[in-house]
């Protein structure tokens, strides 16, 4: 059991599964001798070579593409996408291909691959560095949409999404690579993809989040117990899609309340399916419409605009106190 | 102004081994046994018989859209006949002869172009990948295949079927250039037939030879006859010997013409010459090959009505195939099915026991999608 | 007046916007010579020459990226992408630049540029011919994202986009090029972008749908009418981003339940949009969760199980009756 | 196998005219007139002593990630300066040298990459793009850009900036191509710094030179000593030349070196060796210019503390720029604000009115994106 960052956790998986298993590989821009721009990736390339740890050719679309003939082959390609906001270079790749060769050769082939790729505001960046494209993923028959919180989670999902037998777009909030330090344990450690936790309990309202917005969620629902003595039910989604609409339907059958937060922009988000599935699961119990707070539907601005972009505890609370006055 | 010219200088080279006659240049003759020469022949003569038959299928509703292959026979399996089983072959989606060749049956490819997906399975041990639609994309696969196939140290060489057009596409660029730095065991296989549907090759690029390309990948490159059986395998036997000895990719450029419709919504006489058409006409690969065997006696009798048996036998076989089932739709997407997925499988299980909408759909011939075909070829 | 199918009224939309502005231009694959594979584009190289109606070569990124490029320089190039499937090919030149060259620069330049594409099942197609990926489009803050159901107002909603400062995504529905005709003035006439029409009224549902589910929607209303004596209002969405969400929402404020249709996958579909509006808008007047009829959450299967995938009237109706049922 | 080789063959050339002495080629001087040579000496020094205080600006948490130039003074400037103000100039992320020639005030590139986008606003009257981030995805603008002035008749010019490892991405090759066929007056100025990030030259293709990928195009290519600002300015004045009497578009690729980090985010010593750095600082494209103008008696004194006053009287001004209005983020979306938009608006501008979060945002030294910067260098 060590105390590591979601950096350090990532690398933790990455090097569990290249020793665990031969056939995985990891390919992108930089992630070799320079151990990846953030570092996940470090020293990979020293203890697995140049033919395991691939530094590319600038060009995703290739990156993926390769990676998707090596998959077919039978080897589990991690990719690494330097910045989630690059990855729509190689979309027709992810939605053409990774997404439906299992489909298009009637299950002859499929595409045990990982699509790694940093997301998310809040580090002072350069433009398309900071979007949230996760619904753009989700979207896509095929594909499963995972996003960690944490180091912990993180590490077993990554792990989980290298042995998963389908292609995996795997998100990692760049605010959270260095933000806190959680106990993982030495040993592998997998989860289930495709299941949402319930990580704190409360009666009186739902707070929806993921990823990067986790802490936000958490952080607004101790203000709320403490300022208003309303308790929350927080669950942290995990997997987006195939979205696990159970645990959310039964949190909020319970509270009859909702909250989501995220950071992609809100018309047409992801917040959009969480809430017509809670209305599909749990009509009956709603007292109030559910909330979603999330960043506004503009390009991402400029790093000096970007607090008043993502959703800050403060406009998760104050859109819970609405819900809850409905 | 005066400057250094850099060295290497480069060269693209052309060949050719059969004129339009039927003639050998003896100096370059891949010196291939009888029998396979007269394999190869059938294997034409088949694609061609087929190809046609595939376009009268269409046209009375069987089956749905589909890219003829006439006049590029001889591009395609001049190269695919170098490969062994063992190797793979990534197809585009104007690959029938390639993909007959390599044990693809044919009610399989009629039950593809007749909207089945089941069609487009490889048997479990074939090394063909399925048709890739969107022009391009296939290669950089070709690329990962070959890079898996290095990294196992198999002794695998992979082939990828592309056109002229798709030189355009980021993704050819992309894989060249990948298979280029990684010196895998992959040839790059043109069918340069001089027309992305109605966009000649001078449009499409104001590259004087598409072989040329290679070399901004440092790459060898080199254009063929691609009308020429001969010349088409002995630059693809070249290419794959080079590839199987780690000497890494080619690109091959086999000069060819398409002499059917685009696909079976096309309409030709918009864009092209009859006259074109017919000069290419006199360049068939088939008449060229036929002329050669025939001054070799390799030519066999007979030949025509036997592949046309092995064809209706295979059309009787797709008539027979049993109506597809919708629910199957939900059986790829993912090893295990997610909660919402079974849930709409179920619903629309529950719709079919009803009898309502969606019912089993045999091949019925409701009106095709209507792009530009007049009728007229 | 004349009686026109769709390809022929969005022809005589591009026929007169090149005639009244010179700065429009056509460019994609196949659109000059040959008149685009649907015809759409017929005869406009004859009329207007080989410099703006442009044969392009086979590069969907470049089509998207060159015409940015000469939108930026103050051109409106109308843009084909031969099918919507082939559009993920330049999806990041759509969203990295159409859609955000006004932000970055700050509004010294903009992009007045149309992007065309056949969408859409039902036509017996290939693989990658007969998907719907309007959500992908519609969640892209600077885009607009039209849908015609007819000739019509196909005509007007193609020369509004034309005359529109910011590009816009347009999508035809292939099964609707030829299914009907209808009189177009044969004066231009143009629409609001951004506006949803009620194309018939009732009292106790609304069905939401647009491009190619119109007719099924139109249809579903009439078998509701004639056999359960249920009035429907008919929503025709036209522009699916920005939502007009205020026509929409108003309706089911009247009648309490919505029933929305489209061929897009369902999980993170449009619908989802439509339906979490709804409930923002008229959370006290929902009277049943709102339901969505839609493709399957499948790779759009091979053409002989499409119509097993595509919603039709007796799923709309079935979906209807389970709605005033609740 | 014999074969033919193909005609025409193809070479592509080198061009130095200063060597690493500061000595000239005197057959190849383009000649240019002492105020012009002084004016691109006075450029050159002034990119350096920005890009120095830049890096330090970042270091201080008062701007965030910025690509530095030293190193390539010469491939910017030199192309650069044959421009006219009505020709266009297309930037990638790495042109502060060429971007503050066409005009661009220093404290607005400091805003920009301080996180206002209104620092990335070219004046109105400018035929600049703005920077690009997404690599090579600038390319395809700047061949619409001529094709537009083509179409127009209008005397125009584009040239277009990118990086090594950007010739790998497919926007590079549809963009080369499309301007071949098209054959529009763009100029495609490629700085081959030897990296992209961490990646070589060698693993980023196995073409040898970068200018032997035009000829994939049918387009001119030539190599030119990129830290030569003589040759540079000599091969893009013919270029651009070219280009202006309608002989269609050429690749130039200047060979340089990046001498300091990627982005302030990145840690050289990580991928390359000390060594490799201390032979092309040899190289210096400064040192080289400055002891040739010497020789001519052209190298003025106290150009330093001149153009450090420059930066330093910027910088003020940078510094004394308002806070940036949150507000501002949506007024640039649509030509009209849609009433979604309109309403996110008011709510936040409620919230902002209210004191809360998302309040205006000073240049506050908050902890920048963590990358690989060891801070070593
Ligand atoms: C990415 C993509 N864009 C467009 C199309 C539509 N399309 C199908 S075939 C074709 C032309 C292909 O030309 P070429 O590569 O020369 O091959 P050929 O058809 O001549 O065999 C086009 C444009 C497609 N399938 N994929
Ligand atoms: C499409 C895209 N992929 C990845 C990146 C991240 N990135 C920024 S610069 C760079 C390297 C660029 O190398 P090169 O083209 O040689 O230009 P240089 O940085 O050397 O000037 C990379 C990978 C990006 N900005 N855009
Ligand atoms: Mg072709
Ligand atoms: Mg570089």
């Amino acid at each position: 059991m060590a105390k590591l960052n979601l950096v350090k956790a990532l690398n933790l998986a990455l090097m569990q599964e290249m020793q665990r298993d031969p056939d995985v590989l990891v390919i992108g821009e930089d992630v070799g001798v320079d151990g990846g721009v953030f570092r996940v990736t470090e020293d990979l390339h020293r203890t697995y070579g140049s033919k395991r740890v691939i530094d590319s050719p600038l060009a995703e679309s290739a990156i993926i593409g390769t990676s998707v003939g090596m998959a077919l082959y039978g080897l589990k390609p991690v990719c690494e996408i330097q910045f989630s906001g690059f990855a729509f270079q190689c979309f027709h790749q992810i939605e053409n291909h990774a997404a439906r060769y299992r489909n298009r050769s009637q299950g002859r082939f499929h595409v045990p691959m990982v699509m790694r790729m940093p997301y998310g505001g809040g580090v002072r960046a350069l433009e398309h560095h900071s979007e949230s494209e996760e619904q753009f993923y989700a979207h896509i028959p095929g594909l499963k949409m995972v996003i960690p919180s944490g180091p912990r989670n993180g590490r077993a999902l990554l792990a989980a999404a290298i042995r998963d037998p389908d292609p995996v777009v795997f998100f990692e909030h760049k605010a959270l690579y260095h933000a806190h330090k959680e106990d993982v344990p030495d040993e592998p450690e997998t989860m289930d993809i495709g299941r949402a936790q319930v990580v704190s309990e409360g009666d009186d309202l739902t707070l929806v989040a993921w990823g990067g917005m986790l802490r936000v969620a958490r952080e607004a629902a101790e203000t709320l117990e403490q300022e208003d003595g309303v308790s929350c039910d927080v669950i942290d989604v995990l997997t987006i899609a195939p979205l696990d609409r159970e645990t959310i339907v039964r949190s909020v059958s319970k509270t009859g309340r909702a909250v989501i937060v995220h950071e992609a922009p809100r018309s047409f988000g992801p917040g959009a399916e969480v809430a017509a599935s809670i209305m599909d699961g749990a009509f009956l119990s709603l007292e109030a419409p559910i909330a979603r707070v999330t960043t506004h539907d503009v390009p991402f601005p400029g790093f000096a605009r970007e607090k008043a972009n993502v959703p800050d505890v403060a406009r998760v609370v104050g859109a819970a106190r609405e819900t809850l006055a409905f | 102004m005066p400057r250094t010219p850099l060295e290497p200088r480069f060269t693209v080279e052309y060949l050719s081994i059969l004129d339009a006659e039927g003639n050998l240049d003896s100096a370059l003759d891949p010196g291939l046994p009888g029998a396979e020469l007269k394999r190869l022949y059938r294997a034409m003569l088949l694609a061609r018989r087929l190809d046609e038959r595939m376009v009268r299928l269409q046209r009375q509703g069987r089956t749905g859209t589909f890219a003829p292959i006439k006049g590029q026979e001889a591009s395609q399996l001049g190269s695919v006949a170098v490969l062994r089983p063992t190797d793979w072959m990534v197809p585009s989606f104007r690959e029938t002869a390639s993909m007959i060749w390599r044990g693809w049956p044919i009610e399989k490819l009629l039950l593809f172009f007749a909207g089945h997906l089941e069609g487009g399975q490889p048997a479990p041990d074939q090394r063909d990948l399925p048709i890739t639609i969107p022009v391009s994309t296939q290669l950089p696969h070709a690329v990962g295949l070959a890079y898996a196939a290095q990294y196992r140290d198999d002794d695998v060489v992979v082939m990828a079927y592309f056109g002229d057009g798709a030189t355009s596409e980021g993704d050819f660029h992309e894989a060249l250039n990948f298979a280029g730095v990684w010196h895998v065991p992959v040839v790059f296989v043109c069918q340069n037939n001089q027309w992305a549907i109605s966009v000649p090759l001078k449009k499409q690029t104001n590259s004087k030879t598409i072989a040329q390309k290679a070399l901004a990948y440092g790459l060898p490159g080199i254009q063929v006859d691609g009308n020429d059986v001969l010349a088409v395998y002995a630059a693809s036997r070249e290419a794959v010997e080079r590839a199987r000895a780690g000497e890494g990719p080619t690109l091959i450029e086999c000069v060819t013409y398409r002499l059917g419709v685009h696909t079976t919504a096309d309409d030709p006489t918009k864009y092209r010459t009859a006259e074109e058409v017919a000069e290419w006409e006199r360049k068939d690969p088939l008449t060229r090959f036929a002329a050669y065997l025939k001054k070799k006696r390799l030519l066999e009798d007979g030949l025509e009505a036997q592949v046309d048996e092995e064809i209706a036998a295979a059309i009787a076989r797709f008539e027979a195939t049993a109506p597809a089932d919708p629910l199957v739709m939900f059986d790829h997407v993912y090893a295990e099915l997610p909660p919402e997925l079974k849930a709409q499988r179920e619903t629309l299980a529950e719709t079919l026991r009803s009898g309502e909408p969606g019912r089993r759909e045999k091949h019925e011939p409701s009106p095709p999608m209507r792009g530009q075909r007049s009728g007229r070829r």
